[in-house]
C-alpha cells in the first residue's frame, strides 16, 4: 500500500501533529514575565485549548519558556534545566530583553542575548507581552514544529561546543555536572 | 561527610514557589528542620540602574520592582522626588493615585488568592480569580497602556487624565467584582478543607511580630491593627472612609481572612474616590525631565502595598540622578528573616501555602 | 488445540477499548473541568495527543532498570486487573479470565501496579518522589481499609468472592447492590474517591508541595506509558464498581453510562476541593467510610 | 538404624567434631560444617518416605524418637534452611573470630530443632528445646558485648517460656501418669477441664515465647537484630517455627477434647491478630534493617498464629503454608540484608542507600522476598494470603480480617522502605566500593527466590505435604489442585492463568518499553535528577530516609498514644527495669543459671505439691 | 501641617538627654534624623529599641560617598505608638568598612547586612552569615560602589547583539524638538558611543 518512504511520512506527520498541540511548558518563572503566565494559563485566555500546559519537571517538559530577562545566576540553573529537558524540545524567548537586553542594557547581572546561550525557536517581542502576544507565539511554534522547523535541541547538540564556551564565558565558577550527550 | 538531613530545594523551578527564587529545606521526615532562603535569581541590579538614570527615566525602572503590584512603587518615588523638592500635587492627582493604588491592590489580592487556593490544591479559584483580576488589568490597559506595568504615576502627578466614561467602568468593575466574592467565600474561604489546611498552620508569634519587622497583611493577622494608610496617611487617606481589618490567631487563616476583608474594604475606597473625585489638574509642571535637578536633600516614604509597608529611602545629591534609592519591599523581611524561622518545624506540604500567605515577592528582595 | 477465537478476540480488544475509554474519559475530564473553571477546555481527544507526543520523544533516560521497569509493572497491573474484571456480563468475548480469579486476588493485583511504579520512583533518588512513595503507601492503608470491609460486607451477604457469581445477583436493577448493600456502598464508594487520586485526596502527585512527586522523573516513553496504564486502570475500577455494586451491563452503551457517571463523582468532587494533608487524608478514611464498613459489616451479621 | 537416629547423630556429633577441628585444621571447619548439614539433609528426605520409631528406656522413662507427617514438614524446613545457612555463612563469617563456637552452636541449634520435631515423648522434647534455646542463645550474644543484655532479655524470656512448659509437663504427668505423646494423646480428655486449659495455655505460653506472640516479643526485635545474619535467617525462619510446632501439637492434639477451647482459640487468634497489627505498625518506623525484618517476623508469626487459632481446613492449609513460606523468604531477607551488612558493616537504613547497581542479585532476592511478604502475586506469598483471607472470612470472622487486612497492607509500608532505603535511591560515594557477595552467598539466596516463584504458580506442589500433615493434625481435607485453589464457597484462583496473564503483559510491554527508541535512551546517574535547577552540594544528602514514614505516624499517632503504645512503653520501660536488675542476678556465669534453674524446679516441685497435691 | 508635634519633641528630648553629641533634626512630622559617632551607633540602636519603643527595624541602608570616602550607614527605626521613624545615619570610612552587626537586636537586620556587605563590601564584625546573597561567584569590586562601573562590566562580560545603534535616540529628538541641551551625562549614554 504504502512504501517505507510514504509511511515513514505519515508517522512523521502524526508525530508532529501530536507534538505540536501537546505542548507541556515547564514550570519557571525566570523573570518578571511569569506575571503574564497566569492569565495566559487560566480562564480569560486559556492556553490549554491548544493543548498547552504547565508540567512540574523539565523530564516532562517540551517548551522553556524563558520569561524575561535571565540573571547569570538563573542562567545557570536555565541551563541545567534545559539539558535534562527530553528531545524534542523547544525554548521561546519571552520579552525584549531575552531579544537584547531591554532596558537592563547596560544592568552587570543579566545577560544580553539569549540565543547566545540556549537555542531559541521563537522570540515574543513586547514589555511585557501580552497574553494575545503569548498565545501567538505558541502558534508560531506550533507552525514551525508542524513545518519541522523548530529544532532548535539539534542546533545545541551540533554545537554544543560553541554554546558551552558563551555559557563558560558568563558563568565564572563552571560547576556544572558533566551529562553525557 | 553526607548529611543526615535529606536537602530539598524548594526553587527556583518548582510550581509551588512564589517567583524565582528558592528555600533549600532539610527534612527530616517531611518535617522542616532548617530553612535556607535564597535569592538573586531575578538581581537586575535596578538600584546601580537607577543612580544611571535620571529621575524620571527611574520611574520606568522601581515599577519592575513589584511584578504582581507595580504602583506602590511608583507612588514611593513620585512622593520621595515630591517631597525632597516641596512639589505640590494637584488634589486630582491625589485621588487618581489613590484609585490606582486600590485598584492594584485589589488586583494582587485577586492574584493571591489564586496562588494561596492553587497552592492547597484548590486549583479552580486561581482560573477564576486571575480571570476577574483581568477586568481590572483591563481598566489600567484603558487608563495607562499597560495591563502589568503602569509608569502611571509619576512626580507631580499621574502622566495622563482619566479617560471619558472611565469612573463609570471602575464603578461597574467594582460591581461585578464585589458580586463574586461571595462565590470564592462558598468555594474558598468557607471550603472545611481549606479551613483546616490554613488554621494553626504558619503561626506568627503575636509578642514578636512588631520586632520581627512583620508589615501588612500577617501582622494584622495577628490581631495588631497598622497600616500605613492609617498611621500616617498618604495622599488622601486621610479623608476616606475605611477601617483596617484584624483577625487574631497569627496563622494562614487569619492572614487569608485579612486580605479577603480589605477586598472589601479596597472596593468601598474606590468607590469613594470616584464619588468625591475633584476636576482640575491632573499634573503640575514640571521641567524636562533631562534637566531635572532635584535639590539634595534625603526622605523615606512608605506605601500601604497589598503586602505591607513598601518604603523608599531616597538620596539626592541635587544631580540629575538619584544618589542612591533604597528599596524596601515588605517581602524582604517576610521572604527571608521570618520565613527561615516560622519555616522550621513546619510540614513539606505547607510550604507553599505559608510562603504565599506570607506574600512573599523575590523581585523586591534583590531587585 | 482447538483456539477459543472469541477468548482471543477478547484478549485483544479489551485493553484497546479499555484505552480509549478511559483516555476519552481523561479528555472530558479535562473539558469538564474547564467549562466548571469558565474556561473552554482542551479538545476531548487532548490526551490521546498527549501519549502520543510522550511516545514519540526522540530521547529518554532512565536511572536504572527499576525506573526502566517502573511502567511496565504499571501497566501489567492495569491490563491484568482488566482481564479478571468482566467487563460485560455474560459475554462469551468481554469476560475474559475472570472466572480464574476473585475479588481477593483483584485486591492484591490493583496494588501490584502501584508498588512497582513506586519501585521506580525509587530508583530515580529524586527526594520527591521518595516522598509522594511515601505519602501514597500511607494513603493507601488509609483508603484499602474500608474498601476492604466493604467488600467483605458483600461477600459475606452474597456467600460468594467471584465477581461473576455477584454479576449473577444482580439480575434486577432493584437488586443491585448498591440497593441491597447501601452502607458498603458508601464506603466502597469514598475509598474510590481515594483511589482515583483526584482532589483532595492527590496528596500523592502534589505539584505545589512536591514538583508531581513519584513521576517527576519519568519522561517520553516511560511517562507516556504511564498514562496509558493509568487510562486503563481507571477504566477497569470504574467496570470493577459497576460490576459491584450496579449490576454491570449487558452492553457497551449501558457500561459507559454506568461508568461515566460513577467517574464524574471524584471528578466533580475534586474540582471544588483543595487538598488534604496526607495525615488529615488518612484519618479522614479512617472516620466516615471506616463507620460505614463497620456499619455494613453489621447489618450483614445481623 | 535408621534416619532419624543418623540425623540426630550426625548433626549433634558433627557439631563437636567441628568445634574441634576448628582448633586443628581450620580449613576443613567449613567443609565438615557444610556436610553434617548436607548429609542432615539427606537423611531427612530420606526419612519422608519412611514411618520410623526408636525407643529406649533413660530410668523410668521411656525415651521415644519417631517421624510423623507433621513433624516431616518442619523437618524439611529446618534441613533446607539448615543446609542453606551453613552454605551462606561459610564466606559471611570468614573473616569473623571465634568460628568454631559459632559453627558447633549453630549445628546444636539445628539438631536441637530436629530433636523437637521428631520428640515422641515429651522428656525429650524438653530436653532438645533447652539444647536449642541453650545454644541459640549463645548465638545471640556471640557478636559482641553489647549483644550481653539482650542476650539476658532472650534467656529470660526463654526461661519463662521453659519454666511453663515444665509445670505443664509435670502437671500432664501428675493428671495423667505418663509423659508418652501418643498415650497424653489418649488419655487427655479425661483429665478435669480446668486442668485441661491450664496445661495448654502454659504450653501456649512456653511456645509462644519461641514464636513471639505480643505479649511475649519482647525478646524478639533485639535478638534477632543482633545475631549474626545466617543465623538469624534460621532464628526467624526456623527456630521461631518450633513454636508453631508446638502451638499446632497443642491446638489440634490436646485442645480438641474440651468446648471451653473455642475461647482460647478465639482469644489466641485476636493475639495473633493484634500481633500481626502492631508489629506491622513498628516494623514501619523502623531503621535497623534487621530490627524491621524482625518485627516483620512478629507480625508474620501472628498471621500464622491467626490461621492455626482459626482451625478450618483452610486457614490451617495457609498457616502451614506460611511456615514452609515464611521459613524460605524471611531467610531470603534476612540473608539479602546480611549481603548488605557483608559489604557495608551497617544495617542501618538512613545510612546505607543505592545498592541496586552494585548488587543486583540480592536486590532480586530482596525483591522476590518483599513481593511475598507484602503477598502481591505471583510469588507464593499471594497464594497464603488468599486461603487466609477465605478461610477467615467463611468462618465468619469478619473483624479479624479486616484486622489481617489492615496489617498485611500496612506491611507495604516497611517492606517498600526496606527495598527503598538499602538498594533503590541516590548512589552515594560513600558506597561506591560495594560490589556483589560471592557466589557462596549468593545461591542460598537465589534457591530460595527459586523456590518463592514455584510456590507462587503451583501452590499445590507445596500443599501436598501440608495435606498429609494435616490429615495427621486431626483429618482435615480441603480441596486444591496444582495450581487451582478453592474456598469453602467454591470460588477458585487460577494460579497457572494468572501467572501467565501477569507474565505475557509484563514481557510484551517490557519488550516495548526497552526496543521503543533502544538507542536515544540513555542511562544518567542518580545525581542527575530533578533539583529544580540547583547543583546539589557534594556532602547534601538527597535520600529521603530519615522518618520515611512521618505522615503515616502522625495519622495513626492519636490512635497509638491514647491506648496501647502508654501501657506498652510502660510495660517496656519496667521490663527495662526488671532486666537491669536481673543482671546481677544473671551474672553471665554458667554455674549461676544452672543453680537458678535447679532452686526453680525445687521450688517448682514444692509448689507442685501444694497445688495439685502430687508428689512427684 | 498644623499637627500636633508632641511626641516627635518630646522623643528629641529623650535623646539629646541620653546622646548628647547626637546631632539631631526634625526633618517633618514623624521623621527625625539622628546622626551619630559610629561607636554610639548600638547603644543608640538599643536604647531606642528598649527605652523608646522604636521596635521595628524598618530599613537599614547604606549611601557611598566617594567624593567624602565614606560610606554613611542609615538606620531606620518605626515606633507603632509614637508614629515616628527615627533616621540614625553614621559615617564610617570607605578605607576600613568595618562595623558591629546589630543582629542580635533586629534578627532581620541579619539580612540586610548580608545585602550591604555584598553590594557594598562593608564587613560585620559580629555576623557569622555573611554568606553570598544575591550575586552568586562575584569576583569584581561590589557593585554598589560608586567605582564600579557598570556599564563597562556589561560591555566587556555580555555579548551585546547589534542593532541598538540605529535606534532612534530620544534625547537627539528632544533636543531637537526643544532646542535644549543634551546633558554631559546623557552624551556619555547616547548610543553612538555605546559600540
Amino acid at each position: 500500500m504504502f512504501n517505507d518512504k510514504e509511511a515513514s511520512k505519515i508517522v512523521d506527520i502524526i508525530k508532529n501533529f501530536a507534538r505540536k498541540h501537546s505542548l507541556w511548558v515547564v514550570a519557571y518563572g525566570t523573570g518578571c514575565g511569569a506575571i503574564e503566565l497566569p492569565p495566559t494559563m487560566t480562564s480569560r485566555y486559556d492556553a490549554e485549548r491548544f493543548g498547552i500546559r504547565g508540567s512540574a519537571t523539565p523530564r516532562q517538559a517540551d517548551v522553556l519558556l524563558i520569561t524575561g530577562y535571565l540573571s547569570v545566576k538563573t542562567l545557570k540553573r536555565v541551563i541545567r534545566t534545559y539539558e535534562q529537558m527530553q528531545e524534542p524540545k523547544y525554548v521561546i524567548g519571552f520579552g525584549s530583553c531575552t531579544i537584547n537586553g531591554g532596558m537592563y542594557w547596560d544592568s552587570y547581572n543579566t545577560i544580553k542575548a539569549l540565543d547566545r546561550y540556549l537555542p531559541v525557536d521563537v522570540y515574543i517581542n513586547g514589555c511585557m507581552p501580552r497574553p494575545e502576544a503569548v498565545i501567538s507565539g505558541f502558534i508560531k511554534l506550533q507552525q514551525l514544529i508542524s513545518e519541522g522547523k523548530a529544532d532548535g535541541a539539534k542546533r545545541y547538540r551540533e554545537n554544543l561546543e560553541w554554546y558551552r564556551e558563551n555559557q563558560r564565558k558568563v558563568i565564572k565558577n563552571w560547576r556544572m555536572p558533566e551529562y553525557n550527550w | 561527610m553526607r548529611e543526615k538531613e535529606t536537602t530539598l530545594y524548594f526553587g527556583p523551578q518548582h510550581p509551588g514557589i512564589t517567583g524565582n527564587m528558592m528555600v533549600k529545606l532539610k527534612v527530616a521526615g517531611d518535617t522542616i528542620v532548617k530553612a535556607e532562603t535564597h535569592v538573586g535569581y531575578l538581581h537586575r541590579a535596578f538600584e546601580k540602574l537607577m543612580e544611571q538614570r535620571t529621575w524620571m527615566q527611574s520611574f520606568p525602572i522601581v515599577c519592575r520592582i513589584c511584578v504582581p503590584e507595580p504602583d506602590p512603587n511608583e507612588e514611593n518615588l513620585a512622593r520621595a522626588v515630591e517631597e525632597i523638592e516641596g512639589r505640590e500635587v494637584p488634589e486630582r492627582a491625589k485621588y487618581i493615585r489613590v484609585m490606582v493604588l486600590e485598584l492594584s491592590r485589589l488586583a494582587a489580592y485577586f492574584l493571591w488568592m489564586g496562588g494561596q487556593a492553587g497552592t492547597a490544591g484548590l486549583y479552580t479559584v486561581p482560573q477564576w480569580s486571575v480571570g476577574d483580576r483581568d477586568y481590572i488589568l483591563d481598566l489600567f490597559e484603558e487608563l495607562t497602556g499597560g495591563r502589568i506595568y503602569h509608569m502611571y504615576i509619576w512626580a507631580g502627578g499621574v502622566r495622563r487624565d482619566l479617560p471619558g466614561g472611565f469612573p463609570d467602568k471602575v464603578l461597574r468593575t467594582m460591581d461585578y467584582i464585589e458580586s463574586r466574592l461571595p462565590e470564592y467565600d462558598k468555594l474558598m474561604f468557607e471550603n472545611a478543607i481549606f479551613q483546616k489546611r490554613a488554621k494553626g498552620i504558619g503561626v506568627i508569634d503575636k509578642d514578636k511580630a512588631m520586632e520581627w519587622g512583620v508589615v501588612g497583611p500577617p501582622l494584622r493577622g495577628c490581631g495588631i491593627q497598622h497600616d500605613v494608610r492609617k498611621d500616617e496617611p498618604y495622599e488622601v487617606y486621610d479623608k476616606l472612609d475605611f477601617v483596617v481589618p484584624t483577625y487574631e490567631g497569627g496563622d494562614i487563616w487569619a492572614r487569608a481572612m485579612v486580605r479577603r476583608k480589605e477586598m472589601e474594604q479596597s472596593i468601598s475606597i474606590i468607590r469613594q474616590v470616584i464619588e468625591k473625585m475633584p476636576g482640575g489638574e491632573y499634573y503640575n509642571k514640571v521641567p524636562n525631565p533631562l534637566n531635572w535637578y532635584v535639590p539634595p536633600g534625603e526622605t523615606y516614604v512608605k506605601t500601604e502595598s497589598a503586602r505591607g509597608e513598601f518604603g523608599y529611602y531616597v538620596v539626592s545629591d541635587g544631580s540629575l540622578k538619584p544618589r542612591r534609592i533604597h528599596v524596601r519591599g515588605p517581602a524582604y523581611v517576610h521572604g527571608v528573616s521570618l520565613l527561615e524561622n516560622i519555616l522550621v518545624g513546619a510540614n513539606i506540604s505547607d510550604v507553599a501555602m505559608i510562603m504565599n500567605s506570607l506574600g512573599v515577592c523575590p523581585p523586591e528582595i534583590e531587585r | 488445540m482447538e483456539i477459543n477465537w472469541s477468548a482471543v478476540l477478547g484478549i485483544v480488544f479489551t485493553p484497546v477499548i479499555a484505552f480509549l475509554v478511559g483516555v476519552t474519559y481523561g479528555g472530558l475530564t479535562r473539558r469538564i473541568t474547564a467549562r466548571i473553571q469558565n474556561r473552554f477546555g482542551p479538545p476531548f481527544y487532548q490526551n490521546i495527543l498527549d501519549i502520543i507526543k510522550l511516545y514519540s520523544k526522540e530521547s529518554n533516560i532512565n536511572h536504572g532498570v527499576m525506573q526502566h521497569l517502573g511502567p511496565v509493572f504499571a501497566i501489567t497491573a492495569s491490563v491484568t486487573t482488566l482481564f479478571f474484571i468482566p467487563v460485560i456480563k455474560d459475554s462469551p468475548v468481554f469476560t475474559n479470565f475472570s472466572f480464574n480469579g476473585d475479588l481477593i486476588f483483584l485486591l492484591y493485583i490493583m496494588v501490584f501496579g502501584s508498588l512497582g511504579m513506586a519501585l521506580g520512583a525509587g530508583q530515580t533518588g529524586n527526594p520527591n518522589s521518595a516522598i509522594g512513595v511515601s505519602r501514597g503507601l500511607s494513603q493507601l492503608v488509609g483508603y484499602e481499609v474500608p474498601f476492604v470491609m466493604a467488600l467483605v460486607a458483600i461477600m459475606v451477604q452474597f456467600q460468594t468472592t467471584s465477581l461473576n457469581d455477584l454479576l449473577a445477583v444482580q439480575d434486577h436493577f432493584t437488586k443491585w447492590i448498591i440497593f441491597q448493600s447501601p452502607f458498603a456502598f458508601l464506603a466502597a464508594i469514598l475509598a474510590f474517591l481515594g483511589m482515583m487520586g483526584y482532589a483532595p485526596f492527590d496528596v500523592v502527585i502534589a505539584p505545589a508541595e512536591i514538583a508531581s512527586g513519584p513521576p517527576s522523573e519519568f519522561g517520553g516513553k516511560y511517562l507516556g506509558l504511564m498514562l496509558t496504564s493509568r487510562s486503563i486502570f481507571t477504566f477497569a475500577k470504574l467496570v470493577l464498581f459497576t460490576d459491584i455494586f450496579l449490576g454491570g451491563a449487558h452492553d457497551f452503551i449501558t457500561l459507559i453510562i454506568k461508568t461515566f457517571i460513577l467517574y464524574m463523582i471524584p471528578v466533580l468532587t475534586g474540582i471544588v476541593f483543595p487538598r488534604f494533608r496526607t495525615e488529615q487524608s488518612i484519618r479522614f478514611f479512617w472516620s466516615w467510610p471506616l463507620f460505614f464498613g463497620i456499619l455494613a459489616i453489621l447489618v450483614v451479621v445481623f | 538404624m535408621n534416619s532419624i537416629a543418623y540425623i540426630l547423630l550426625i548433626t549433634f556429633a558433627g557439631a563437636g567434631i567441628t568445634f574441634i577441628v576448628h582448633h586443628l585444621i581450620k580449613p576443613l571447619r567449613d567443609i565438615i560444617a557444610i556436610t553434617v548439614a548436607a548429609s542432615g539433609l539427606y537423611f531427612v528426605i530420606q526419612s519422608l518416605t519412611e514411618k520410623t520409631k526408636i525407643v529406649f528406656g533413660i530410668a523410668d522413662f521411656n525415651i521415644i524418637w519417631g517421624n510423623t507427617p507433621y513433624s516431616n514438614l518442619f523437618a524439611v524446613l529446618i534441613a533446607v534452611l539448615g543446609f542453606l545457612t551453613i552454605l551462606y555463612a561459610r564466606d559471611f563469617m570468614a573473616e569473623k573470630e571465634r568460628l568454631g563456637y559459632f559453627y558447633m552452636n549453630l549445628l546444636f541449634v539445628i539438631g536441637g530443632m530436629y530433636g523437637i520435631v521428631y520428640s515422641q515423648d515429651l522428656i525429650s522434647l524438653f530436653f532438645f528445646w533447652e539444647v536449642m534455646t541453650w545454644s541459640s542463645f549463645l548465638l545471640v550474644i556471640y557478636c559482641c558485648k553489647e549483644a550481653q543484655p539482650i542476650g539476658l532479655k532472650y534467656f529470660v524470656f526463654s526461661a519463662i517460656g521453659a519454666y511453663s512448659l515444665l509445670i505443664a509437663i509435670v502437671m500432664i504427668y501428675a493428671q495423667t501418669g505418663n509423659l508418652e505423646l501418643s498415650n497424653i494423646l489418649q488419655n487427655f480428655g479425661n483429665i478435669s477441664e480446668v486442668n485441661q486449659i491450664v496445661i495448654a495455655v502454659l504450653l501456649l505460653t512456653g511456645f509462644g515465647v519461641k514464636s513471639a506472640i505480643m505479649p511475649l516479643h519482647v525478646w524478639a526485635p533485639d535478638s534477632y537484630s543482633i545475631s549474626p545474619s545466617p543465623f538469624t535467617a534460621l532464628f526467624s525462619g526456623a527456630l521461631s517455627k518450633m513454636g508453631i510446632f508446638g502451638i499446632g501439637m497443642v491446638l489440634f492434639k490436646f485442645a480438641s477434647h474440651s468446648g471451653y477451647f473455642s475461647y482460647v482459640k478465639i482469644i489466641l487468634a485476636w493475639l495473633g491478630g493484634i500481633t500481626a497489627l502492631l508489629a506491622t505498625f513498628y516494623a514501619i518506623f523502623q531503621t535497623d534493617a534487621k530490627k524491621l525484618l524482625a518485627y516483620s517476623s512478629i507480625g508474620q508469626l501472628g498471621y500464622i498464629i491467626i490461621g492455626l487459632a482459626v482451625g478450618t481446613p483452610l486457614s490451617i492449609a495457609a498457616a502451614l503454608f506460611l511456615v514452609i513460606l515464611h521459613g524460605a523468604f524471611k531467610a531470603m531477607l534476612f540473608m539479602s540484608v546480611g549481603a548488605v551488612y557483608f559489604r557495608t558493616g551497617t544495617t542501618d537504613m538512613n545510612s546505607v542507600t543505592g545498592l541496586i547497581r552494585k548488587m543486583p542479585l540480592s536486590f532480586v532476592t530482596m525483591l522476590f522476598g518483599i513481593i511475598t511478604v507484602s503477598g502481591v502475586p505471583p510469588l507464593g506469598g499471594f497464594a497464603a494470603k488468599w486461603m487466609l483471607y477465605e478461610s477467615l472470612i467463611q468462618s465468619k470472622h469478619y473483624f479479624l480480617v479486616i484486622v489481617v487486612f489492615a496489617a498485611s497492607t500496612a506491611a507495604f509500608l516497611y517492606l517498600y522502605k526496606l527495598i527503598f532505603s538499602l538498594f533503590l535511591g541516590q548512589e552515594e560515594v560513600e558506597w561506591s566500593h560495594v560490589k556483589e557477595v560471592p557466589l557462596l552467598m549468593l545461591i542460598p539466596m537465589l534457591i530460595l527466590s527459586a523456590f518463592v516463584l514455584v510456590a507462587g504458580i503451583f501452590p499445590g506442589l507445596v500443599l501436598d505435604p501440608i495435606s498429609h500433615a494435616m490429615q495427621y493434625l486431626g483429618n482435615y481435607g480441603f480441596k486444591y489442585e496444582t495450581s487451582v485453589l478453592f474456598n469453602e464457597w467454591g470460588n477458585k484462583i487460577n494460579m497457572q492463568t494468572v501467572i501467565n496473564v501477569i507474565g505475557a503483559v509484563f514481557l510484551i510491554a517490557g519488550l516495548f518499553v526497552t526496543f521503543k527508541g533502544l538507542k536515544k535512551t540513555r542511562y544518567v546517574t542518580t545525581k542527575d535528577i530533578h533539583t529544580s535547577g540547583e547543583i546539589p552540594e557534594e556532602n547534601e544528602n538527597l535520600t529521603y530516609a530519615v522518618d520515611f514514614y512521618k505522615p503515616f505516624e502522625r495519622a495513626i499517632a492519636p490512635a497509638l498514644k491514647a491506648s496501647i503504645d502508654k501501657i506498652y512503653t510502660a510495660i517496656g520501660n519496667n521490663l527495662e527495669q526488671a532486666f537491669d536488675f536481673l543482671r546481677y542476678v544473671y551474672t553471665g556465669n554458667g554455674q549461676t543459671y544452672a543453680m537458678y534453674v535447679v532452686l526453680f524446679l525445687s521450688l517448682l516441685i514444692l509448689f507442685a505439691e501444694l497445688i495439685f497435691g502430687i508428689k512427684l | 501641617m498644623n499637627k500636633n508635634l508632641y511626641n516627635e519633641n518630646q522623643t528629641i528630648e529623650e535623646i539629646k538627654n541620653t546622646f548628647h553629641t547626637a546631632e539631631i533634626k526634625l526633618q517633618r512630622e514623624s521623621r527625625i534624623i539622628v546622626k551619630l559617632r559610629s561607636d554610639l551607633i548600638p547603644p543608640f540602636l538599643s536604647y531606642a529599641k528598649n527605652y523608646l519603643a522604636f521596635n521595628h527595624l524598618a530599613h537599614f541602608s547604606c549611601v557611598d560617598w566617594i567624593e567624602d570616602n565614606e560610606f554613611e550607614l542609615v538606620y531606620l527605626l518605626y515606633s507603632y505608638e509614637k508614629n515616628i521613624v527615627v533616621i540614625a545615619k553614621t559615617r564610617i570610612s570607605r578605607d576600613k568598612a568595618e562595623f558591629v552587626t546589630i543582629k542580635h537586636l533586629w534578627r532581620q537586620a541579619e539580612t540586610y547586612e548580608r545585602e550591604i556587605h555584598e553590594m557594598f563590601g562593608i564587613n560585620f564584625t559580629g555576623n557569622d552569615r555573611l554568606n553570598e546573597f544575591i550575586l552568586e561567584d562575584w569576583d569584581d569590586i561590589p557593585p554598589m560602589r560608586r567605582d564600579f562601573n557598570t556599564i563597562q562590566f556589561a560591555k566587556d562580560n555580555f555579548y551585546t547583539r547589534p542593532g541598538r545603534e540605529d535606534a532612534q535616540d530620544v534625547r537627539e529628538t528632544i533636543t531637537k524638538k526643544s532646542g535644549e541641551k543634551i546633558p554631559d551625562f546623557a552624551k556619555e549614554f547616547s548610543v553612538r558611543n555605546l559600540k
